[in-house]
């Protein structure tokens, strides 16, 4: 592409990134760069990546099992060629700058072959001290692995603790054990930089009122997650510490540690707590037991992610998790009981009142980790004052050394979808610099495919028993014996966790060795592992389509686990079924499309413009449409950040970029009419400008970016008072009318008008900070002005904290109010009169304000978006917003591949919040696009032309329009346009059509197998 | 195209219950295109027919085939094998097919398993409607394209009877009146008149009237 | 066989919705009865009636087909044909003296791991309630197997 | 004269004639069809005698024909094309003609899917036209359909059905051209309720000039209640019953409404007497006989011209 030859100019040769934290964000970024052919070393100063998430046992909103969600993602790490995973590596210095960073990083001795070590265990066995333990709760030795997925699969040797290395040495069989190993120190140059540490978590021990660490029942909300894992210390059994009995009265107590509460506290606010107490507390009760009690003591619910708030509604109404605002005062233990004894006193009765509980859950939040203080240093960026990495509002995840980004936790505190979001982002910010890595073929990487046809049946059957959650309920090594005998089987073996890459190894050396041409697997769901086995079948040699997954865990172990007889007879037959089902396979060769490297991004607000700009920096063609006349949207009515930034300038400025960029054909007065194509290759309709021209834009991406709307309630008087104004209308006047402001005496502003209410359930997110920076504005036009903030709950999560705190001192009024008891405003002629119950003061006041500020917040676009979900068959939340692939590890992706989402049309975010979620959006597209092509799949349908009798039933039945009857007149399906239903196959009289990998005789042969000893 | 039903199993059940070994003949023509005697229906059938004689405490040996047009002695020559180990044939054919097994294998019992409905075309997926009777004269020239003898319940040749209402037949109002349609498609032809010009009493010697009809073309013929 | 009658049932689920949510409820640890095997199919759209057929032949006493709810097939309505043939299918079995109870198509969403639990459930029950099919009735009544 | 008709005598005087129809019994009842017959004498010109009526096998029209005509009074012979081939259908003409009968109307006659025989063959081997020209070829030219010489032509009076209110309404007048072409000498029109409607029909009628070239008899039947009226406007196929006249029959007490339903039809004679082009009235009072006298009386119709 010749447009790239003025871009390459600002790019140095060197392609690589370094991404320091093998965390969520760090592997999230390593996968978006690596798979937009940028080379990235992936280091982390621990001995396998993985980060916080990988302790966790669920995550919400899903309640997924995140070992599931996110263990492809790490093995797809260990798989990505172009990522160079360093763990136990650290930086030491950085030199030189943006484009072309010299880094010296050090790697701390193993002593372990990690290509050796097969993980047995033995020397742990005999010498636990001597080899690496799991912090925290995990009993499970041997094992020093966090978590059982770990990548890479080895131990590691605590050095200084050893005394004796022959006898270690003599322990390993598989003679991994390198005594000789040294630190090793090496300088490598990169173009950029990602910074992805996150952070550490708050040890309660410190504080003296909890009994953290003090008392067995007192556990920190990680070491809860620990318990009810599966992977856990009690294999998922919620059991308490000291009697190892399910408990019954389970307390969550919020903001340990953080806002500011104690004197060993941080002042920010951790940004997850809440949700995380909700979910653990919804988990007990979902999986454990109905009955078990759970109650939450906090001071303000910070559930202001999307969809966060219906979790908290059903988190009380649904499963009856109690909640009580207060600031426990402390806990004390029975020593013969062990039970716990909440002392607090709530703001409705002052006296304390005392409660006892078999458990006690302390949610702790993030807390800078010093070592990362130091990293800082060395790399030379900025800090602020809580020792997070100093970025700008506008340049999200720009550090303030050139070429240097920071994502995750160590920027600011943040949930996993924010990491994830600006992990891509930064991502997408560091690829900017290094041109993509030529295009390698697939083939590259894999032995060409060996012809297998003629061969005589060798399956391979390979068990795993994935800890507890097979092994512990169902005789694996019977199983592998039963049917190791099966016909057609030549080897069946037990393969502990099948998805380790020391169970992988084990399984390709087998398949080679004896020659075996199908595999099956008895694991977990083949949804979330396919292509982990697939990948090894490549490697093998073998097509990917003659491995078979039988899902022994998500449904026989795990659903029948009461019932292990069963489970075991189900097992068998399921594997019958497999493997008569495999013998039956093909192999397929999939069938792939060049994609369309032009980019459409609907909507022209801070979010369109910021994805479009990345993305035609690097060469793309961007087509931006915007409904309205100009460029903008909502952020052109804001005046400032929370910060003081100047939003206008900002807005201006950007408007001129994408205006008079050359790649970039911005088209406002467009709506778009319809659209067509496949993944990859899309053709959409727009009418444009005055005349509503109708022209077609071809592209291989889209990104949604069509923002919400300004939320207007007609409530408290809004629209009837000229006195009544929303917080965007006062930011507007404190700008272009300040004299008017200074006038004021007594300001009253009210929080959640519209949003966290039926039919705009959600939080809008942003109000809180709004009311804040105003309040505070106000202050500076006028000190002396009387202001109250009207408020449910205040959310000025992460370090917005820090501003409410600010407010606070500076004398503003925070008054809660109850959604039973709203304020009432009423008309007092120049002026209002508001009324409200005070809980604290247990009476009701009266207010009289010179104005009546509303915090009206965001009201998804439903028109928009249920006219673009139509036709772009795109998926919505209730509430009328896009919805992502995975709330989770994909936010910024949409169910149709190619279409990303950005902005306030994903859900209620701060410009900030926009700009990341435009630049993550850009950088997924981007990957996806470097890709070159698209992969359709092999499962099309297949016309057998001698068999077909042109009924056109295929044609009619078929749900795209794909099959047509060909010159030599039979039914033709192009599997470029098949999506593989089926359906066709399934109507064709003649039975003449066949899904390739769902063929007739393979679906027999499972039921052949399924019931093979009836037979 | 010859469209067809499968006959109630209980009919089809009858007779194939005294034998034990059954050849299950589909045809690839006609009838695969209507759905009733193709692959598909020859496995479904064959498969119901066993799982109900199990029930009874026997089982049923059927061989499935599936010719390309059983009305052709070639193609139903292809049974010669799998004929001798079957009692009897169960044939998923129209009359045309069932007829051509019979004369070709004398000694073995054939059986239909379809009724032969009527020369239709289909409508749309799934729905097919009768469109000639092949009287051996046609009219269609004269009736705007649109069968008289095949679509108006009483074949009347001179317009619509007293009971069209609607555009509807009076016999069903899923029918539409033949009459109904030629007018409309000769009004849209601007040939409104032909409908005043009476339709002479019809010499049926060509229909089935005149006795079983044959075509033998001499320039082709052996 | 025992003489205590256990219920040999296939599902054939799409992969978008049913299976998923047979997933979920795995990992949700909702317990539904070990008599449901699952044959994992694209869309139930590709379910052909013959596979019911033959699945009753081989052996099955009860067979059904999950599928995504109306109006979210994955593939439009692949749902909708499979539901059709469902019908048809009973109509069939009921002609040849089977009680058409016997298969059912049933529709959830990928989030549904309760709903699938209960449907396992349920349909259990009901073949239990039936007894024993075609294969083992005739196993059972004259020693004979199932052929084809 | 083309015929000994009755019908045609009255019809040429210039004066209204007037029919009325009666259905042979389903057996071998002689005496049931003079019953009915007997209550017509002096106040109709002559009477339908309806073949296989609604497609329920009844006696042979031409059976019952013969004992009216015995009777000394005037049958009209009700032919279907439904039941017999051209080589029945002309046999009985012939037949019947022997036996003095000299008027006969030619219809299709119901669909064997409303009677009591369903599953019988509808043979149709001519439509009503074709039938038309049949009985018109015989008197005519003396030769049968098929062209041979008949020995003693019979001279029928022919007449054919119209359905004013069929559809597509369009295509009625041309479809009684049609008719008039193939020689019908009377029409008897399906029962009027809707007056508005038939006049319309009439104006396309005299339009073409076809009311100079045959005689058209209005149809009439009496309502016995309104559940009949209901029954014909929704059941009986291109019937129509505007929905005033069902409310009126509602609108009277039960035992009130036969009386209502003899006013409402005394009334459409009234009105249809003034149309130009109608020639006479067609009572069918269905298992109702005893009822038309009263109707002609009270339309003022008596007495019934001698001719």
């Amino acid at each position: 592409m010749k447009e790239y030859s003025d871009i390459e100019a600002k790019q140095s040769g060197n392609r690589a990134v370094l991404v320091i934290g093998g965390g969520m964000g760090g592997i999230r970024a390593a996968l978006d760069l690596a798979e937009s052919r940028r080379d990235v070393v992936l280091i982390d100063k621990s001995y396998s990546i993985g980060g916080l998430m990988t302790r966790l046992d669920r995550t919400f909103p899903t309640n997924n099992c995140d070992l599931c969600t996110i263990s492809p993602h790490l093995s797809e790490s260990g798989r990505q060629l172009l990522i160079d995973l360093k763990p136990m590596t650290e930086v030491e210095k950085v030199e030189g700058e943006a484009g072309d960073f010299r880094v010296t990083i050090k790697t701390k001795p193993r002593y372990i072959d990690v290509e050796k070590c097969t993980a047995c265990g033995e020397c742990v066995e005999k010498f636990p001290d001597w080899v690496h333990f799991t912090p925290g709760l995990d009993p499970r030795a041997p094992t020093c692995m966090r978590y059982p997925q770990a990548t890479p699969y080895a131990f590691s040797v605590d050095a200084e603790k050893v005394t004796d290395f022959k006898a270690l040495q003599e322990v390993c069989r598989a003679g991994a054990i390198v005594p000789e190993d040294r630190e090793r120190t090496e300088t490598l140059s990169f173009a950029s930089i990602v910074l992805a540490t996150g952070a550490e978590l708050f040890d309660p021990s410190v504080l003296d009122n909890f009994g953290g660490g003090k008392y067995d029942n007192v556990v920190t909300g990680l070491e809860y997650e620990r318990i009810m894992s599966a992977s856990g210390p009690t294999q998922g059994w919620l059991e308490r510490p000291s009697d190892r009995k399910r408990p019954s009265r389970v307390a969550w107590i919020q903001c340990v540690g953080s806002r500011g509460i104690n004197s060993a506290d941080v002042p920010y606010c951790s940004g997850v707590c809440c949700m995380y107490a909700l979910k653990e507390a919804i988990v007990t009760r979902e999986r454990f037991a109905e009955d078990i009690e759970t109650s939450i003591f906090y001071m303000d619910m910070r559930t202001c992610g999307k969809d966060y708030e219906l979790y908290l509604n059903s988190a009380v109404d649904d499963y009856g998790v109690r909640l009580i605002r207060c600031r426990p005062h402390s806990v004390v233990e029975d020593p013969e009981t062990g039970n716990l004894s909440i002392t607090y006193a709530t703001d409705e009765e002052s006296c304390h009142k005392i409660e006892v509980f078999d458990m006690v859950v302390l949610s702790t939040g993030f807390r800078v980790d010093e070592q990362v203080l130091e990293l800082a240093g060395r790399l030379g960026i900025d800090l602020d004052e809580h020792g997070f990495a100093q970025t700008e509002n506008f340049k999200p995840v720009a550090t303030s050394r050139p070429g240097i980004y920071a994502c995750g936790v160590c920027e600011s505190p943040k949930d996993i979808p924010e990491t994830m979001i600006q992990a891509s982002a930064a991502a997408a910010e560091a690829g900017i610099q290094t041109p993509p890595a030529p295009q390698e073929q697939e083939e590259e990487f894999f032995p060409p495919e060996k012809d297998i046809s003629g061969e005589p049946l060798r399956v391979g059957v390979f068990v795993c028993d994935c800890g507890a959650n097979i092994g512990g309920v169902i005789e694996v090594d019977e199983l592998v014996r039963n049917t190791g005998g099966l016909a057609g089987v030549e080897l069946a073996e037990a393969v502990g966790y099948g998805c380790s890459s020391e169970s992988i190894n084990r399984m390709e050396q087998l398949i080679t060795a004896k020659g075996l041409n199908r595999v099956v697997i008895g694991g977990c769901s083949p949804r979330t592992h396919e292509t982990k086995f697939q990948d090894m079948m490549r490697r093998c040699g073998l097509n990917k389509y003659l491995v078979e997954i039988v899902n022994l865990r998500d449904q026989d172990t795990w659903p029948h686990m009461d019932q292990p007889e069963d489970a075991q007879e189900k097992a068998f037959r399921l594997m019958e079924m497999g493997i008569s089902g495999i013998s039956k396979a093909r192999p397929l060769t999939e069938n792939t499309l060049p994609i369309n490297q032009n980019v459409l991004v609907v909507g022209g607000g801070v979010a369109g413009m910021n994805s479009a700009l990345l993305l035609a920096d690097q060469g793309f063609r961007v087509y931006l449409v915007e409904r309205e006349k100009e460029l903008g949207g909502l952020a052109r009515n804001i005046r400032t950040t929370l910060e003081g930034e100047h939003v206008g300038a900002y807005i201006s400025d950007l408007i001129e970029k994408v205006n008079s960029h050359n790649r970039i054909q911005v088209m406002t007065r467009t709506i778009i009419v319809d659209h067509k194509g496949r993944p990859g290759r899309y053709t959409t309709g727009i009418q444009t400008g005055r005349g509503m021209h109708y022209m077609q834009i071809e592209h291989g991406v889209a990104i949604m970016a069509t923002g919400a709307l300004a939320n207007r309630p007609s409530q408290y008087l809004l629209g009837k008072h000229d006195k009544v104004m929303t917080q965007m209308d006062l930011d507007v006047k404190i700008e272009d009318d300040p004299q008017s402001v200074r006038d004021m005496d007594q300001v009253v502003m009210i929080q959640c008008v519209g949003s966290r209410e039926p039919g705009n359930p959600n939080c809008s997110r942003i109000c809180c900070q709004s009311a804040v920076k105003n309040a505070l504005r106000l202050k500076d036009a006028n000190s002396e002005m009387q202001i109250f903030v009207l408020y449910r709950d205040i959310r000025t999560y992460g370090l917005y904290e820090d501003y409410y705190r600010e407010a606070r001192r500076r004398g503003v009024r925070f008054i809660r109010y109850e959604p039973e008891k709203r304020p009432e405003v009423r008309d007092a002629g120049e002026g209002l009169e508001v009324g409200v119950y005070d809980p604290i003061l247990g009476l009701p006041l009266e207010i009289s304000a010179d104005a009546v500020i509303l915090s009206t917040g965001f009201a998804a676009d439903d028109e928009t978006t249920e006219d673009l979900s139509m036709m772009f068959h795109l998926t919505r939340s209730d509430d009328g917003s896009f919805l992502e692939d995975h709330v989770k590890l994909r936010p910024s992706d949409m169910s149709v591949p190619g279409f990303f989402v950005a902005g306030t049309a994903h859900s209620p975010k701060s410009i900030r919040e926009s700009i990341t979620q435009a630049q993550a959006a850009a950088g997924r597209a981007r990957s996806l696009l470097a890709r070159q092509v698209i992969n359709l799949g092999a499962a099309v349908a297949k016309v057998d032309g001698a068999k077909c009798a042109a009924c056109l039933i295929c044609v009619r039945v078929c749900p795209f329009n794909v099959p047509f009857i060909n010159a030599d007149g039979y039914s033709e399906i192009d599997p470029a346009l098949c999506h593989g239903c089926g359906t066709c196959a399934a109507e064709c009289p003649a039975r003449a059509i066949q899904l390739m990998r769902y063929e007739d005789d393979q679906i027999l042969a499972k039921l052949e197998g399924l019931f093979e000893r009836m037979n | 195209m010859i469209t067809a039903v499968r006959k109630p199993m209980e009919e089809i059940i009858a007779c194939v219950s005294p034998y034990d070994r059954i050849l299950l003949a589909g045809c690839n023509e006609c009838v695969s295109v209507c759905s009733v005697g193709g692959r598909k229906e020859v496995s479904l059938l064959s498969s119901a027919l066993q799982m109900h004689f199990l029930k009874q405490g026997k089982t049923l040996e059927i061989q499935e085939v599936t010719l390309e047009r059983q009305c052709d002695p070639e193609y139903v020559e292809e049974l010669v094998n799998s004929v001798d180990s079957a009692d009897a044939v169960l044939s998923m054919a129209c009359g045309c097919g069932v007829q051509t097994v019979a004369a070709r294998f004398r000694e073995k019992p054939v059986f239909p398993a379809v009724n032969t409905a009527f020369m239709g075309a289909s409508e749309r997926q799934g729905v097919w409607s009768e469109r000639c009777q092949g009287c051996g004269d046609c009219v269609l020239g004269i009736t705007g394209g649109i069968c008289p003898i095949a679509r108006c319940s009483k074949r009347l040749m001179n317009g619509p009877c007293g009971g069209s209402t609607k555009g509807k037949c009076e016999i069903d109002t899923d029918i539409d009146c033949a009459w109904q349609l030629i007018w409309d498609r000769l009004k849209a032809l601007g040939l409104e008149n032909r409908i005043e010009e009476i339709m002479e009493a019809k010499d049926w010697r060509t229909s089935r009237d005149g006795g079983p009809r044959k075509i033998v073309r001499e320039d082709l013929a052996s | 066989m025992s003489n205590t009658f256990e219920p040999e049932i296939v599902a054939f689920c799409c992969h978008y919705c049913a299976y998923t949510a047979a997933d979920m409820a795995g990992s949700k640890r909702l317990s539904y009865p070990p008599n449901v095997k699952i044959i994992r199919v694209p869309c139930t759209g590709k379910v052909d009636a013959i596979h019911i057929m033959k699945a009753f032949q081989k052996g099955a006493d009860g067979v059904y087909v999950a599928g995504c709810l109306e109006g979210d097939c994955h593939f439009k309505n692949g749902n909708l044909r499979a539901a059709r043939r469902v019908q048809r299918v009973q109509a069939l079995l009921d002609e040849i003296g089977i009680d058409s109870r016997r298969v059912e198509m049933i529709t959830m969403s990928a989030g549904m791991g309760e709903r699938f639990a209960k449907t396992a459930r349920e349909f259990t029950e009901k073949i239990r309630e039936l007894g024993p099919g075609p294969v083992k009735a005739a196993e059972r009544d004259f020693g004979l197997s199932a052929a084809g | 004269m083309k015929t000994e008709s009755r019908l045609e005598k009255v019809l040429a005087s210039g004066a209204l004639a007037v029919t009325s129809e009666c259905g042979p019994p389903r057996g071998a009842r002689p005496e049931k069809i003079k019953e009915k017959a007997e209550l017509l004498r002096n106040c109709v010109d002559a009477i339908n005698v309806t073949d296989n009526q609604t497609a329920m096998v009844r006696m042979s029209s031409w059976a019952a024909c013969i004992i009216i005509k015995q009777m000394d009074l005037d049958p009209v012979f009700q032919m279907v094309t439904r039941d017999r081939n051209r080589l029945a259908m002309q046999a009985d003409i012939i037949g019947a003609y022997s036996h003095g009968i000299n008027t006969m109307l030619c219809i299709s006659g119901d669909h064997p899917h409303f009677g009591d025989h369903p599953m019988a063959a509808n043979v149709y081997d001519l439509d009503s036209v074709q039938l038309l020209q049949t009985a018109v070829k015989m008197r005519e030219q003396g030769v049968f359909q098929g062209g041979k010489d008949i020995d003693n032509p019979p001279k029928m009076f022919v007449g054919a059905a119209a359905n004013p209110f069929a559809d597509p309404f369009e295509l009625r007048v041309l479809r009684l051209a049609k008719k008039v072409r193939a020689g019908a000498d009377f029409i008897q029109t399906q029962c009027i309720y809707n007056p508005d409607k038939f006049e319309q029909w009439m104006e396309g009628v005299r339009g073409k000039g076809l009311h100079e070239k045959v005689y058209i008899l209005a149809g009439i039947t009496p309502m016995k209640s309104a559940g009949m009226a209901r029954y014909m406007k929704n059941r009986v196929p291109g019937m129509d019953v505007p929905d005033e006249v069902v409310k009126r029959m509602e609108s009277v007490p039960k035992e009130k409404q036969p009386e209502e339903g003899i006013k409402i039809a005394v009334e459409s004679i009234d009105r249809l007497k003034e149309v130009k082009g109608v020639s006479g009235f067609h009572i069918m009072a269905i298992e109702w006989e005893e009822k038309v006298s009263e109707i002609v009386e009270r339309s003022g119709l008596m007495p019934r011209p001698e001719v």
